[in-house]
């Protein structure tokens, strides 16, 4: 039982990360179709900025908890920038192309700001500075569940309920929510669709740099790899819940990180990353629009 | 009148659901040789659905779809994917156009020949005489429909460049390419000035009379429906509420209630 | 042009502020060290300044050719109306192909083994095109066919020392055979979901071959893998390197009139249609299911046979050689070059292969600047460095209706 | 940026260098010196620059100058290999390279043709060799198998495992430490309870510590890198999971102290013997330290050693015939950063060898 509850939280944090990424896709897709291929390398400068706020902070002396908090916020303000520059470059001009070209834009888009962050920072993985501390009260489980992952879930946890008062209660929400029905019918009615692309976009991004900032602290590495895979996954789970779905995005998230970790605990590690992509074609062919997603009737 | 000819088409109690929302509800209605039957009705009665339910794009929640090709056995369409209803001889055009916009208006055509010829891949790469020939055949029969349609000067044009009377134009002329021996036309004189109208109305009795083929088409125009079909059908929220000739039609009370406050040009 | 000067002064500072922590700090957490490159500020400043210009004169051009292009007032460029002549093409490709010919005795071994890694790189550039450019299925795992490819080879050839034309036709088969096993249950996914899945395609070949010990040897791969035989002559490196040059070009040339021919088939135009309209194409009589895997499977079938190729070239390959950046290079083979054109493809693999070859001092920039070439050329050139040549046809049409007329 | 244009800058000297004497003695080298691995191949080719400018100024050798023909293969077997023909089409005398195994293992068909003595400073691959395949082919490394079995050793002679956990990054080096550390224990008849590949950049591995914990192991050996390793071991102390850890080479690195801080402590590795009190040695990392004002980096002192054993092969031979270099290199004991060594009959270097390290305070000790 014990054993099943450590695999149970090491699958729940790992989820969580993956579900705090997969919201932007699923934000992102819900509105303009578009798989935004470099969402994950979104997260990975979120990361990589929050590493050298830190770095820099710990290097003058500075450090604890509110480091990390400081290097979060800007990690998040940067993330924002770059996913609204994102959008404002290679997906805007491409509106009302055929479908294939901006998702090719969003591939040259992830490879071009991998290279980006290589060339500009290393190759080479960074120590990211230990910043959360070990909670004393957490002492007796920290086999199971320690205060690392204790910070993720917490965060993870009001960053989700932030996001669904934000799309529930407020203005902003109810255009996003809007568009996300029918881009043309919201603009007739004057909503700024434009903007509230670059809205999903920035809130989005601020999403994954959170998650970045959150791992990167956890693990305690940084590199500017660390994209391609956390994207892939969570770019999985999306689909899984059914993309377009917040809900949706979470569930797949966490079914993606139990299933690896259950997997890893109970069979083996050997095939963590075909396990994924399995589950995902399964999905995909059992029920194209996912556990919570929506079949859209295709008009003809 | 109708009872002595050939049934081409005949479809009973067709019903599709979408969700909780019943988009087309027991519909029956037949298509005889040599008719130009019209389906018409306001929006939102359903005219598509049933299109696309005839043409296998939906699979019906029940109802039967029975096709009676003359000389063949008849075959029941529910279910069928829409390429072999296709094959069957039953063509259509779409509301929204669907054409192949960065081909040109010839090869648009060609398309249509499809179903048609034979060459696979392997023959397409010895390119021996038989496919030259079959190819050969496929780009004299498509021009020779753009006559037809009267777009023989756009042959080398790309689809999309056509003004959008053209390209409606096209579409019949795709879909005729099919070799069918009913053709559904959705919409058909949309966004078409008098003109081009008056020129349309030509082409589809036409096509009907030379080619010895029937069609079943949706329009607005009332003008247009009033002056070449027979027998009209008309749709009300999914439910079949009259049919008979131009006449009958009307001054079917109900028909008039179903368009109150529609535009009604006739 | 005040308002031009505003405009580009705030992109500046946007970029300077954007690139401010990334290129601007280097921190080093290991040793403990900040490195403050402020001269960096300036060369952001002034290149986005520049870069904005150009970027907003190229969207006006853009979008002025559009609405020409909505006219019906064709743009064609001087390489593009002197590729539409058949007489000057037809004997352009002649002093090409007697070019590529005679190289390897021009060059020396060297070139002409690079060369043979950009002919191997126009055949997958080719073969994707089938699917990306012509149909519209965009693969990300395009990669794991030409390992199905390399490892048949290096595998019968290690277990059961079958020689490299006997495993040639088989590379190709079975990369053929996993295009239809793979592409089966996943061509009625749309677009995107698919571009998805295969990149877990990829992915997972990697993953099998690694783990896959008893099969594959694992991650330290498999060397000696022998080259291409000749009636049983002994041959030097130089002799081989010009044998696998001269396979190369006969496969290249094969492979133009075969994906040739089929592009302008009723095979071909399927495909295309199939890329613009689904429903349409399924409406006009076309089997989806059908087209679409013939158009993947026959993609996976070059890949397959020019794997063979290249494993014997290299005489050794592992897991390693097959990432998802092989993938990413041919696609962008094939969106620099141009989708559907045949042309374009052969142009984009010999740029991208060339280029960081013969421009050392760019090599290590490659990726950097292949991932912002495929986003500038979606934007302003989506169809590429050469467009798609259009076929033209031959009709009589019916005389009496054009007297008529 | 530097690194840019330190690679211009010796592109550029290469050619002046070629305009300007026709007689000389070249020395290629090649590994990945852009793109992700290139932390591997970057010290090595400042070795050789090094050396080079050194053996230069004080009048080359054989009386010619030496000439480096620097190449970039970024560890991608394709690419070595069209490297390696224009190594030869060059005229290579001796190649300093490859770094990674498998782009060397690619590449030494060519060099083997055209015979040239190829030394790599980091391919430990066995079989390159062990499978006398390659006559052309030296190091100045020791093989995985031989870190496999001093880590093994150490772990049943001086800490005493009864079961062990083995786990790999699934790559070429790690997977071939992995296998070759079970082969061992299976010859020891030590239970192994677990034996599995890891992804590589996979978010944590915080469920396969369970996993070791639940199988009892009291060490976990693992083969790979110090990204990997520095993830498992802060996870192992997270879970308290008592364990001993056991590494490679390739984990013994700085980045892994600074990473995995805390959790580090008392974790072993193998590694090269220690020389650093070696006056060759110390001369070297001076030197490099006076040019580049870092540290060295990985594989410095192996590929500064390679490059002084090809040219005083070269030396000792009087010419560049290949056999005479061969056997120069099989006979000929050279002065070094890793020690007095020559090469043995499948090419390993004769006196490189392996020590266990343990991480006390901060820093790798060598155990004796």
């Amino acid at each position: 039982m014990e054993y099943f509850l450590e695999l149970f939280f090491s699958g729940l944090t790992r989820g969580s990360i993956y579900a705090l990424i997969a919201l932007g896709y699923t934000m992102v897709y819900g509105i303009i179709q578009l798989i935004n291929f470099a969402h994950g390398e979104i997260y990975m400068i979120g990361a990589f900025v929050a590493l050298i706020v830190a770095g820099v902070c710990t290097i003058y002396g500075l450090s604890g908890f509110a480091i990390l908090i400081l290097a979060a916020a800007i990690a998040a303000v940067y993330a924002a920038a770059y996913g609204y520059t994102l959008e404002k470059i290679a997906y805007r001009p491409l509106r009302g192309s055929p479908r294939l070209s901006p998702l090719i834009s969003a591939i040259g888009m992830s490879i071009f700001l991998q290279n980006y962050v290589l060339l500009a920072q290393t190759p080479d993985f960074l120590p990211f500075p230990r910043l959360i501390p070990d909670f004393a009260f957490m002492d007796d489980v920290a086999h199971i569940i320690g205060s690392p992952e204790l910070v993720i879930l917490v965060t993870t946890l009001i960053t989700m309920v932030l996001l669904t008062l934000l799309i529930k209660k407020t203005r902003v929400g109810k255009a996003m929510r809007a568009t996300q029905q029918d881009l043309n019918m919201a603009r007739l009615v004057g909503i700024n669709v434009d903007r509230v692309i670059s809205l999903t976009f920035v809130i989005g991004s601020v999403l994954a740099a959170i998650g970045g900032v959150l791992v990167a602290s956890y693990i305690g590495q940084v590199s500017f790899y660390i994209g391609f895979l956390a994207g892939i996954k969570a770019f999985t789970a999306a689909v899984l819940g059914g993309i377009g779905s917040i809900p949706g995005a979470v569930l797949g998230g966490l079914i993606i990180g139990w299933s690896e970790s259950f997997a890893a605990g109970y069979i083996s590690s050997d095939y963590e990353d075909v396990l994924t992509f399995v589950l995902l074609v399964v999905i995909l062919i059992v029920r194209p629009a996912g556990i919570l997603g929506k079949v859209r009737k295709q008009k003809v | 009148m109708t009872e002595n000819k050939h049934k081409l088409l005949e479809v009973k109690g067709l019903t599709m659901d979408f969700g909780g929302l019943r988009a087309v509800d027991s519909v029956s209605l037949a298509v005889h040789e040599g008719e130009i039957a019209a389906l018409i009705g306001p929006n939102g009665a359903g005219k598509t659905t049933f299109f696309n339910c005839v043409t296998g794009i939906y699979t019906p929640t029940s109802g039967d779809i029975l096709l009676h090709p003359k000389g063949l056995e008849t075959r029941r369409l529910n279910g069928l994917k829409p390429n072999k209803v296709t094959e069957m001889g039953l063509a259509r055009t779409f509301q929204n156009i669907r054409l192949f916009s960065s081909m040109t208006v010839l090869e648009n055509v060609m398309i249509g020949r499809h179903c048609r010829t034979r060459s696979g891949i392997f023959r397409s790469i010895i390119r021996n005489r038989g496919v030259r020939e079959e190819e050969q055949e496929i780009v004299e029969t498509s021009y020779r429909l753009l006559e037809k349609v009267g777009l023989e000067k756009f042959v080398n044009e790309f689809a999309r460049n056509l003004p959008y009377g053209a390209q409606r134009r096209l579409e019949i002329a795709r879909a005729l390419a099919t070799d069918p021996f009913l053709l559904l036309l959705d919409e058909p004189a949309a966004g078409m000035n008098p003109y081009e109208t008056s020129e349309l109305d030509q082409l589809i009795c036409r096509i009907s009379e030379e080619e010895q083929i029937a069609i079943l088409l949706i329009e607005h125009d009332m003008k247009l429906v009033m002056k070449i079909s027979n027998p009209i059908y008309v749709m009300e929220y999914g439910k079949k509420i009259a049919q008979g000739s131009p006449l009958d039609i009307r001054d079917n009370p109900k028909v008039i209630e179903a368009y109150l406050g529609e535009e009604v040009d006739a | 042009m005040l308002q031009d000067f505003k405009q580009s002064l705030v992109v500046s500072l946007w970029f300077v502020f954007l690139t401010f922590p990334l290129l601007v700090v280097r921190v080093n957490t290991i040793e403990n060290v900040v490195v403050w490159r402020w001269s960096n500020i300036l060369w952001v400043a002034i290149g986005s300044f520049v870069l904005s210009y150009f970027w907003r004169f190229l969207l006006l051009r853009r979008n002025r050719r559009q609405k020409q292009a909505e006219e019906g007032i064709a743009s064609y460029g001087p390489l593009q109306a002197a590729l539409d002549n058949i007489l000057l093409r037809n004997r352009a490709m002649a002093v090409l192909l007697v070019l590529a010919l005679i190289f390897p005795l021009i060059f020396d071994t060297y070139q002409t083994n690079i060369m043979v890694t950009a002919l191997i790189f126009v055949v997958l550039g080719l073969g994707l095109n089938i699917g990306v450019g012509l149909a519209g299925l965009l693969d990300l795992g395009y990669v794991a066919f030409f390992g199905v490819g390399a490892y048949s080879y290096a595998i019968l050839n290690y277990y059961f020392d079958l020689g490299f034309w006997i495993v040639l036709p088989i590379g190709g088969i079975l990369g053929c055979l996993f295009g239809i096993v793979l592409g089966f249950p996943i061509l009625r996914l749309r677009g995107d979901y698919l571009a998805i899945v295969t990149l877990g395609f990829g992915m997972i070949f990697k993953v099998m071959m690694e783990n896959w010990e008893t099969l594959s040897l694992g991650p330290s791969g498999i060397a000696n893998i022998d080259r291409p035989g000749f009636f049983g002559v002994q041959m030097s490196l130089a002799q081989s390197t010009t044998y696998i040059y001269y396979i190369m070009i006969a496969l290249v040339v094969l492979t133009i009139i075969v994906t040739n021919r089929l592009k302008n088939s009723r095979v071909g135009r399927a495909w295309i249609a199939l890329r613009e309209d689904e429903i349409a194409c399924v409406a006009m009589g076309i089997d989806m299911a059908r087209t679409k895997l013939s158009a993947y499977a026959l993609g996976a079938f070059w890949a397959g046979i020019v794997g063979v190729i290249f494993a014997a070239k290299t005489t050794f390959i592992n897991p390693a050689s097959f990432t998802f950046m092989e993938s990413a290079i041919i696609l962008s083979i094939v969106v620099l070059g141009g989708m559907g054109s045949i042309l374009g493809v052969i142009l984009g693999a010999f740029i991208l292969v060339l280029l960081p070859e013969y421009l050392r001092a760019f090599s290590e920039y490659r990726m950097l600047v292949f991932g912002a070439a495929m986003v500038l050329m979606m934007i302003f050139r989506p169809q590429g460095l050469i467009s798609n040549l259009r076929q033209i046809y031959q009709y009589k049409g019916t005389k009496d209706k054009t007297a008529h007329d | 940026m530097k690194r840019m244009v330190v690679l211009c800058v010796s592109f550029v000297l290469c050619l002046a260098v070629t305009g300007v004497s026709a007689e000389t003695i070249k020395l290629g080298v090649a590994g990945p010196h852009s793109g992700d691995l290139a932390p591997y191949g970057i010290p090595t080719m400042r070795a050789a620059q090094l050396v080079v400018k050194q053996i230069n100024e004080q009048g080359g050798v054989l009386g010619k100058q030496v000439e480096l023909l620097i190449q970039d293969d970024q560890c991608n077997p394709n690419i070595a290999t069209n490297v390696a023909t224009r190594l030869v089409s060059d005229g290579a005398h001796v190649v300093l390279g490859h770094i990674c195994s498998g782009a060397t293992r690619a590449a030494l068909g060519t060099y083997r043709e055209a015979k040239i003595p190829v030394m790599s400073p980091s391919a430990t691959n066995p079989p390159l060799t062990q499978s006398g395949e390659y006559p052309n082919f030296f190091r100045t490394i020791a093989s995985d198998d031989m870190q496999a079995k001093l880590a093994v050793d150490y772990a049943l002679n001086s800490l005493g495992v009864k079961k062990v956990a083995v786990l790999h990054d699934r790559g070429d080096y790690g997977r071939g430490f992995a296998e070759f550390a079970k082969q061992a224990l299976d010859e020891k008849e030590i239970e192994v309870v677990l034996f599995e590949g890891i992804t590589p950049g996979a978010m944590d591995y915080s469920s396969i510590i369970q996993r070791v914990r639940r199988e009892g192991a009291d060490s976990l050996i693992f083969g790979g890198y110090h990204p990997e390793a520095s993830k498992l071991v802060t996870q192992l102390e997270r879970r308290r999971v008592d364990a001993v850890f056991i590494s490679d080479d390739g984990v013994k690195d700085e980045s892994f102290l600074n990473v995995a801080g805390s959790a580090a402590e008392g974790a072993y590795m193998t590694g090269p013997k220690d020389l650093s009190a070696l006056p060759l040695n110390k001369a070297a990392v001076d030197a490099f330290q006076a040019a580049y004002g870092a540290e060295p980096g990985a594989f410095f002192q192996e590929g500064y050693a390679a490059a002084l054993a090809l040219l005083n092969a070269v030396q000792k031979a009087g010419s560049t015939d290949y056999d005479a270099v061969v056997n120069a290199l099989r006979t000929e004991y050279v002065e070094t950063p890793v020690g007095l060594i020559k090469f043995d009959e499948k090419g390993d270097a004769e006196g490189v060898g392996f020590s266990m390290f343990k991480v006390e305070n901060g820093t790798f000790v060598e155990m004796q």
